[in-house]
């Protein structure tokens, strides 16, 4: 391991570098150390579930439904069975009710839950719904057995608009419900109604949170194993929770929970797609248990865009009324939802998120959402990487924007009137939060400096007297990390680490957290490193595997440094007890002056007394009973496990498991700038800067904490410009490849410079927020400002994303 | 997907109607149309092979005609199921006589597609849908043309068809450029 | 029909019978074990497939095995040599170019590409560069610095 | 992504690949560099029964000058052409268009042959090749022919080739002058062109305009050159006003496509603002 200091070349010259971690005297923590999980990637070495190679394994090859809303009258799986290295062809009547719905963890009052079983059974409800599974001896084999199936359908009037699906007289997807209305709920504190009427405006605006999907490089995959002899299944599956999703595949295979094994390794990339329970995931399970065989299927991407969760698929209305000065003085937003044919597992909660984060980075005093959440017959929406707080942070910076625009204020300004100053912290927001701490104008502050804000709105007036195009946006996010505390979270808000330092004095540590690609096998190294001093080359991180690893919740919501993190600390601090007291026990003293410094344990008072230049050809002034000056970690951890020489009374070993509970979210915050201009006759966007200054609080590795922002801002840009899931009125998905799908390539994004302020939170001991979506929440209003900025001259207030050259070109041309 | 256009084909409008609604011709001016089995008034089942370039599918369905109205009207609807997914296109086609003995046919339809062609190929639907129309008229307007008893057109017409016809399309386009240019002429 | 094909891969000479549909990529991924080379999507997108074929990169998933028959390939297992990673790799561990590191291989072999090319590359023509390769965690900036971070270390012959 | 069985078979010699395709005319497909239809066969949309693959036919690999033209063989690859020092000397936009398909590793792989004898509605040569006024050698057993540019495209993925016939060389006039330019807006999720413009001009020695050749792709079914344009510029001074009132009449006649990413009413306007940027930039470009 070599820091980068250490590096043989010169340092790269970043604009704006990250500041370490200030006022530590940490060896790794708040440095750039380099990821220990790297190696193992850029050789090509690491596995991903389709890497992992058994013997004897079966491929399963789906056949999905084309139709978006069709009964199955029939289907002719004959001639699939009879073909060649054809074992099995599985229907969702074969299957019956012998797995358990796929679940969804929400439990909203009044919620319509629609039972939902891994094969369509009588009908089918998106374009992708898996139908049947063919499982043949090879993966080839198993496709060309697809095409034999014959599927009758009786087509049905498609509901894909989520606007008309919430009308009365619409098609009813699910006929037991009597509607496509899953659930409505309003929540928000304060008199709206009062609020509205006391602002000297009020401004509406219908806004539009398009579907997106998540694409995750490394589609999904799972491969399960069933052993009868031991009864033991276990699977390997590319997700970010192993534990939850091991509970709830135990539940849907009527399993013992402890006879399942779930194993996430090598995870290339989640972003919320990963965090769920999918139908091929049991089914998998299922499959190797009736054959007694490995099974394996690997998502491809055409599937992964079909049935794999979406995200956002908000349609609403804001209205916020506003003082003429710009004080805000409530918001309210009614959305239609748009949840697909299905709940998954968080599938109904991510209104809710949203509801939470309506406040923003304000002191709104009134806040209300009135959400109606739809059927549609399309794939199910979850979390995609921001999961609600996106479309939360969305809504409210674009009403900044919008009570800057009807005012003729500056658009800094407005935001700046309405901020919570630090003092006020921790701060209650009308939506029911507790925001932990902050300091929005100094983030904003920064961010207006780096981008020199006067100045470009300087160049902005110039440039339109020339006729360019220029604008400028402007996003100060707020969001909810760390989720969070166990009351907060359908499953456990905690999560859990095991340090443990074997007999060699290698440390291994078992965290509950799962990440992929997060790179917490480095950050909690970091942590373990300096806390134990030991070498960083000396711990390992082991995460991933409910066989090795305690019960853990997983990597989601910007948690798994704050709150696994923390779980890994406190483990530590609990050993260390221990470990002092064996040292203490080895000097033969007590383990009160018992003092570690460069990875050694000595006493005290032999340490004061050599410093004060006591110590003469006389020796040490305390006798030694054992004559050892010092001892090694190391050595301890052998006296521990050898146990021969312990404690009296103390239990061998050298192990402690905390499981951390924290006792709030965190709120990290942040400002960014964006600058484009466009071309007025193509209407193609520009970037001409990229500033963001996030704040996520304490920070372990400032490399990684740039690398998440970056790519954050990445899919926000995504968003905002490019992608959109897009189904024609038949329900058939148009975006159907990544021919169509716009996943933005290196040239379509900028260099983003990037800055941090740095204002801890009280919530965990190491000061952490989290900063995994940061980059996804704060990026998206700032992009669609700029470009909304850049037209205003064409009396633009708003447009829906992502906008396309040609919607701008429309707006430029039609004056 | 809606498609709309007209296409003047040189031939009275009775015989088009003859043409446009007899199986056989039918069956030959569908592009890829390997079996039309009449299985009630106006509806038959087929067997399409079909696509553009190497773009290729079998398809079977039905073929309804619907709303017959000689010479003027008729509705035609295809539908068609096969291993790149589904084909599903109605249209209505209005015949109007010319005074120079030729045909107008207006049409105005739908086309829908599903599974991997839907999801994959959405940048060529249209195109490709346009380029189907193309070819039904083309090789109707051929068939228009025999007298009825003759033999109909051969096998490896519909391409020479093509061909002629883009080419007669750009001698005419630029025909009527040049008299842009030149009013006078 | 079976069809017999040679290749050179990372050094190492095989030859097998294989089916003339079999991709390359499942080719060197479960016929070789070559499991580095991944596969990200089905319509020659995303460049997580790409392998060199004599010097040159390729989207291994859009391509017969059949077709490299002759031909020597590298994948990212044969990039290291004599255990010293290559100075892509190191410049995508220096400069943190990769988080999942599913895109990893393939976007470290079309730099190697790349700078072959272009030794010394500006920023803007790295990002074009690389215009075959998605990655869907990093937002391409610190790939950008581990690519230049490559760049100056060829250069400089260490 | 799997794709149908197939029979495979890599000939050595044109006129195997010629014998073979003449016997199996229903079946066969011929492979160059594969970069349309593999992954067409990998969706299972293209299940050709055999595959010919033109790849150990090195013959069918060169650019060389000949009787004042260009010649290419079919399987050259784009890349190939755009790493051509001699063509960026002489023919600049033949680089240019190369350069600006898909990704580097579908360059490598994609051949111009391949590209042209595919169609594809938005592929970028088609452009390029009508600009120049390149002539494209067909040949079977019964013997070769050439097609002009302009009669090659017939439709979206169908051109003039016979059934029984392979492309074997794309044949570009010497050009006079270096006043070239390939412009694109691409659609971004695939790269293919919403409208790709190609020009090849060269003026007088009073500056007007001599030749000019403009090519158009992605606005409708197939690939076309923009006679009108042409027209409206050949012996004209080329000052701002009248190319800009030249490149108004990019489509016209042409029925625009419509898709995701563009509108026909913006594909035109597109292909008219390229049209008229491409001519600027071949203007600049000049160096003779």
């Amino acid at each position: 391991m070599r820091l980068e200091g250490e590096a043989t070349l010169e340092p790269l010259p970043i604009p704006h570098r990250l500041n370490c971690l200030e006022g530590t005297m940490a060896k790794y923590i708040g440095q750039r150390v380099k990821r220990t999980e790297d190696p193992r990637l850029i050789k090509g070495l690491a596995h991903y579930v389709d890497d992992i190679r058994l013997p004897d394994t079966l491929h399963v090859v789906f056949l999905r439904s084309i139709y978006a809303h069709a009964r199955i009258t029939k289907i002719d799986s004959d001639e699939a069975t009879k073909a060649p290295g054809v074992v099995a062809v599985f229907t969702g009547r074969d299957i019956g009710d012998r797995i358990g719905p796929v679940p969804c963890a929400s439990a909203l009052e009044g919620l319509k839950v629609p039972d939902h079983r891994p094969l369509a059974r009588d009908k089918v409800y998106f374009v992708g719904h898996p139908i049947a599974a063919v499982v043949a001896t090879d993966p080839y084999l198993a496709r060309d057995a697809v095409d034999l199936i014959t599927v009758d359908y009786e087509e049905l009037p498609a509901v894909v608009d989520a606007e008309e699906a919430a009308k009365s007289g619409s098609p009813v997807i699910h006929e037991q419900f009597g509607d496509n209305i899953a659930y409505r709920l309003t929540a928000g504190e304060g008199d709206i109604d009062a609020a509205l009427a006391s602002a000297d405006r009020v401004i509406r605006q219908r806004i539009v949170n398009q579907r997106l999907a998540p694409v995750a490089m490394e589609p999904r995959g799972v491969l399960a194993r069933y052993l009868p002899g031991e009864g033991e299944l276990t699977i390997w599956s590319s997700t970010q929770i192993p534990h939850l999703l091991r509970t709830q595949l135990a539940l849907m295979l009527g399993i013992p929970e402890n006879k399942l094994r779930v194993i996430a390794p090598e995870v290339g990339g989640g972003f919320g797609s990963k965090l769920n329970v999918y139908g091929e995931e049991a089914l998998l399970g299922w499959i190797s248990m009736q054959l007694g065989k490995p099974v394996k299927w690997i998502e491809t991407r055409r599937e992964n865009l079909q049935a794999t969760i979406h995200g956002r698929g908000q349609v609403g209305e804001i209205e916020i009324g506003c003082k003429n000065d710009g004080t805000v003085t409530g918001l309210r937003y009614n959305v239609i939802a748009d949840l697909g044919a299905y709940l998954q597992l968080l599938t109904p909660a991510i209104p809710t998120l949203t509801g939470l984060m309506l406040s923003g980075s304000y002191k709104i005093p009134a806040i209300q959402i009135n959400v109606t959440a739809v059927f549609t017959n399309k794939m199910a929406t979850d979390a995609y990487r921001g999961a609600g707080r996106p479309e939360a942070t969305y809504v409210v910076e674009r009403a900044m924007d919008l009570v800057a625009a009807e005012l003729g204020l500056d658009p800094v300004e407005v935001r700046r009137k309405n901020f919570p100053k630090p003092e006020e912290f921790p701060f209650k927001t009308a939506t029911g939060l507790f925001y932990d701490s902050g300091n929005y104008e100094a983030a904003l502050n920064k961010a207006l400096e780096i981008s020199d804000y006067a100045k470009l709105r300087e160049e902005q007036r110039r440039a339109r007297d020339q006729g360019r195009l220029i604008g400028i946006g402007v996003s100060s996010y707020v969001e909810i990390c760390a989720l969070g505390p166990s009351q907060a979270m359908p499953a456990g808000g905690w999560e859990s680490a095991t340090v443990r330092i074997e007999p060699t004095g290698k440390v291994t540590i078992l965290t509950g957290a799962s990440p992929h690609g997060q790179g917490q096998e480095t950050s909690f190294a970091q942590i373990a490193a300096d806390e134990l001093g030991v070498d960083i080359n000396d711990v390992t991180v082991i995460h991933g595997d409910t066989s090795i690893v305690q019960y853990g919740i997983g990597t989601f919501g910007s948690r798994a440094t704050a709150v696994g993190g923390t779980a890994v600390l406190k483990a530590i601090e609990k050993l260390k007890e221990k470990i002092n007291r064996i040292a203490a026990h080895l000097l033969g003293t007590d383990a009160s002056l018992v003092a570690f410094s460069e990875g050694r344990f000595s006493i005290r008072e032999a340490k004061r007394a050599a410093a004060a230049g006591e110590v003469t050809a006389a020796g040490p002034p305390e006798p030694k009973p054992n004559g050892k000056k010092s001892v090694s970690l190391k050595d301890v951890a052998l006296a521990a496990h050898l146990a021969k020489d312990l404690p009296p009374d103390m239990e061998p070993g050298l192990s402690a498991t905390y499981f951390f509970e924290p006792k709030n979210f965190t709120f990290p915050f942040g400002t960014h700038i964006v600058v484009v201009e466009i071309d007025r006759e193509t209407g193609d966007v520009k970037f001409l800067r990229y500033v963001a200054v996030d704040d996520c609080g304490k920070v372990i590795n400032p490399m990684l904490v740039e690398g998440q922002i970056q790519g954050g801002i990445a899919q926000s840009i995504g968003q905002a410009l490019y992608e959109e899931v897009v189904y024609d009125e038949q329900g058939q998905l148009v975006t159907g490849s990544l021919m169509d799908y716009a996943v933005p390539r290196a040239h379509m994004i900028p260099r983003f410079e990037l800055d941090r302020t740095e204002t801890p939170t009280d919530v965990n001991p190491l000061g952490i927020k989290g900063v995994g979506e940061a980059g996804t929440i704060g990026a998206t209003p700032a992009i669609v400002g700029a470009i909304i900025d850049a037209l205003a001259p064409f009396g633009v207030h708003h447009l829906d994303m992502p906008i396309k050259p040609e919607t701008i070109w429309r707006i430029v041309n039609r004056s | 997907m809606k498609i709309e256009g007209t296409h003047t084909l040189r031939a009275r409008r009775e015989r088009v109607f003859r043409a446009l609604t007899d199986p056989a011709v039918l069956q030959r001016c569908l592009p890829g149309c390997e079996r039309l089995e009449k299985t009630g008034e106006n509806s038959y089942s087929t067997t399409m092979k079909t696509g553009v370039g190497s773009i290729k599918g079998v398809f079977t369905g039905i073929v309804r005609l619907e709303d017959v109205r000689p010479p003027e009207h008729y509705r035609i609807a295809v539908e068609g199921r096969g291993q790149p997914g589904f084909l599903k296109g109605a249209g209505d086609l209005d015949l109007e006589e010319q005074t120079d003995g030729t045909t107008l046919i207006r049409y105005a339809g739908d086309v829908q597609v599903g599974g991997t062609l839907a999801s994959v190929g959405q940048r060529m639907i249209q195109g490709a849908a346009k380029m189907m129309a193309t070819q039904f008229f083309t090789a109707l307007e051929a068939e228009a043309q025999t007298q009825e008893g003759e033999a109909p057109p051969k096998h490896g017409f519909f391409r020479t068809a093509l061909r002629w016809i883009s080419g007669r399309l750009q001698q005419i386009l630029q025909r009527l450029r040049r008299s842009k240019r030149h009013p006078q002429s | 029909m079976k069809t017999t094909v040679r290749m050179k891969v990372n050094g190492v000479e095989h030859s097998h019978e294989v089916e003339p549909r079999l991709l390359l990529v499942h080719y060197l991924r479960d016929v070789l074990g070559l499991t580095g080379t991944h596969i990200g999507c089905d319509t020659s997108i995303c460049g997580a497939c790409t392998v060199l074929i004599d010097g040159q990169a390729v989207k291994s998933c859009t391509m017969f095995a059949v077709q490299a028959d002759g031909a020597e390939v590298t994948t990212i297992e044969g990039l290291a040599s004599n255990g010293k990673l290559h100075p892509v790799q190191e410049g995508f561990w220096e400069c943190h170019g990769l988080q999942c590191g599913y895109c990893t291989p393939g976007m470290i072999i079309a730099a190697v590409q790349l700078l072959e090319r272009n030794p010394n590359p500006t920023e803007d023509e790295v990002r074009h560069g690389l215009e075959g390769n998605l990655c869907r965690c990093t937002g391409y900036q610190h790939i950008v610095e581990a690519v230049q971070y490559a760049a100056r270390k060829l250069g400089s012959g260490s | 992504m799997i794709p149908a069985r197939f029979d495979y078979f890599a000939p050595s010699t044109l006129d195997e690949a010629l014998s073979l395709l003449s016997q199996h005319l229903d079946d066969a497909k011929i492979l160059a560099g594969g970069h349309s239809l593999i992954p067409a066969m990998k969706l299972r949309l293209a299940q050709p029964a055999m595959l010919i693959s033109l790849g150990r036919i090195k013959s069918l690999s060169y650019i060389r000058e000949e009787d004042g033209q260009i010649r290419i063989g079919a399987m050259t690859t784009h890349y190939e052409i755009e790493s051509s020092a001699r063509l960026r000397e002489i023919c600049p936009l033949l680089p240019e268009c190369a350069a600006s398909i898909g990704d580097v590793q579908v360059r490598n792989k994609g051949t111009i042959g391949g590209s042209l004898a595919h169609a594809d509605p938005a592929a970028d040569w088609p452009a390029a090749i009508i600009a120049l006024g390149a002539e494209l050698v067909a040949t079977s057993t019964n013997g070769e022919r050439t097609i002009h540019a302009d009669d090659f495209f017939i439709d979206m993925f169908t051109t003039a080739l016979e059934p029984n016939e392979i492309l074997r060389e794309i044949r570009v006039p010497l050009p006079t002058g270096t006043s070239q330019a390939y412009l694109k807006a691409a659609q971004p999720a695939s790269g293919f062109a919403i409208v790709g413009v190609a020009v090849n001009l060269t003026r007088n020695a009073d500056g007007s305009c001599q030749m000019i050749g403009v090519g158009i792709t992605g606005v409708g079914p197939k690939a076309y050159r923009a006679s009108a344009v042409e027209d409206a510029l050949r012996g004209k001074m080329l000052d701002e006003q009248t190319i800009k009132d030249a490149a108004a009449h990019a489509c016209d006649g042409v029925d625009a496509n419509s898709d995701l990413y563009a509108s026909a009413e913006y594909r035109r306007h597109l292909a008219r603002v390229c049209t008229r940027r491409a001519i600027e930039a071949a203007l600049r470009a000049n160096r003779g």
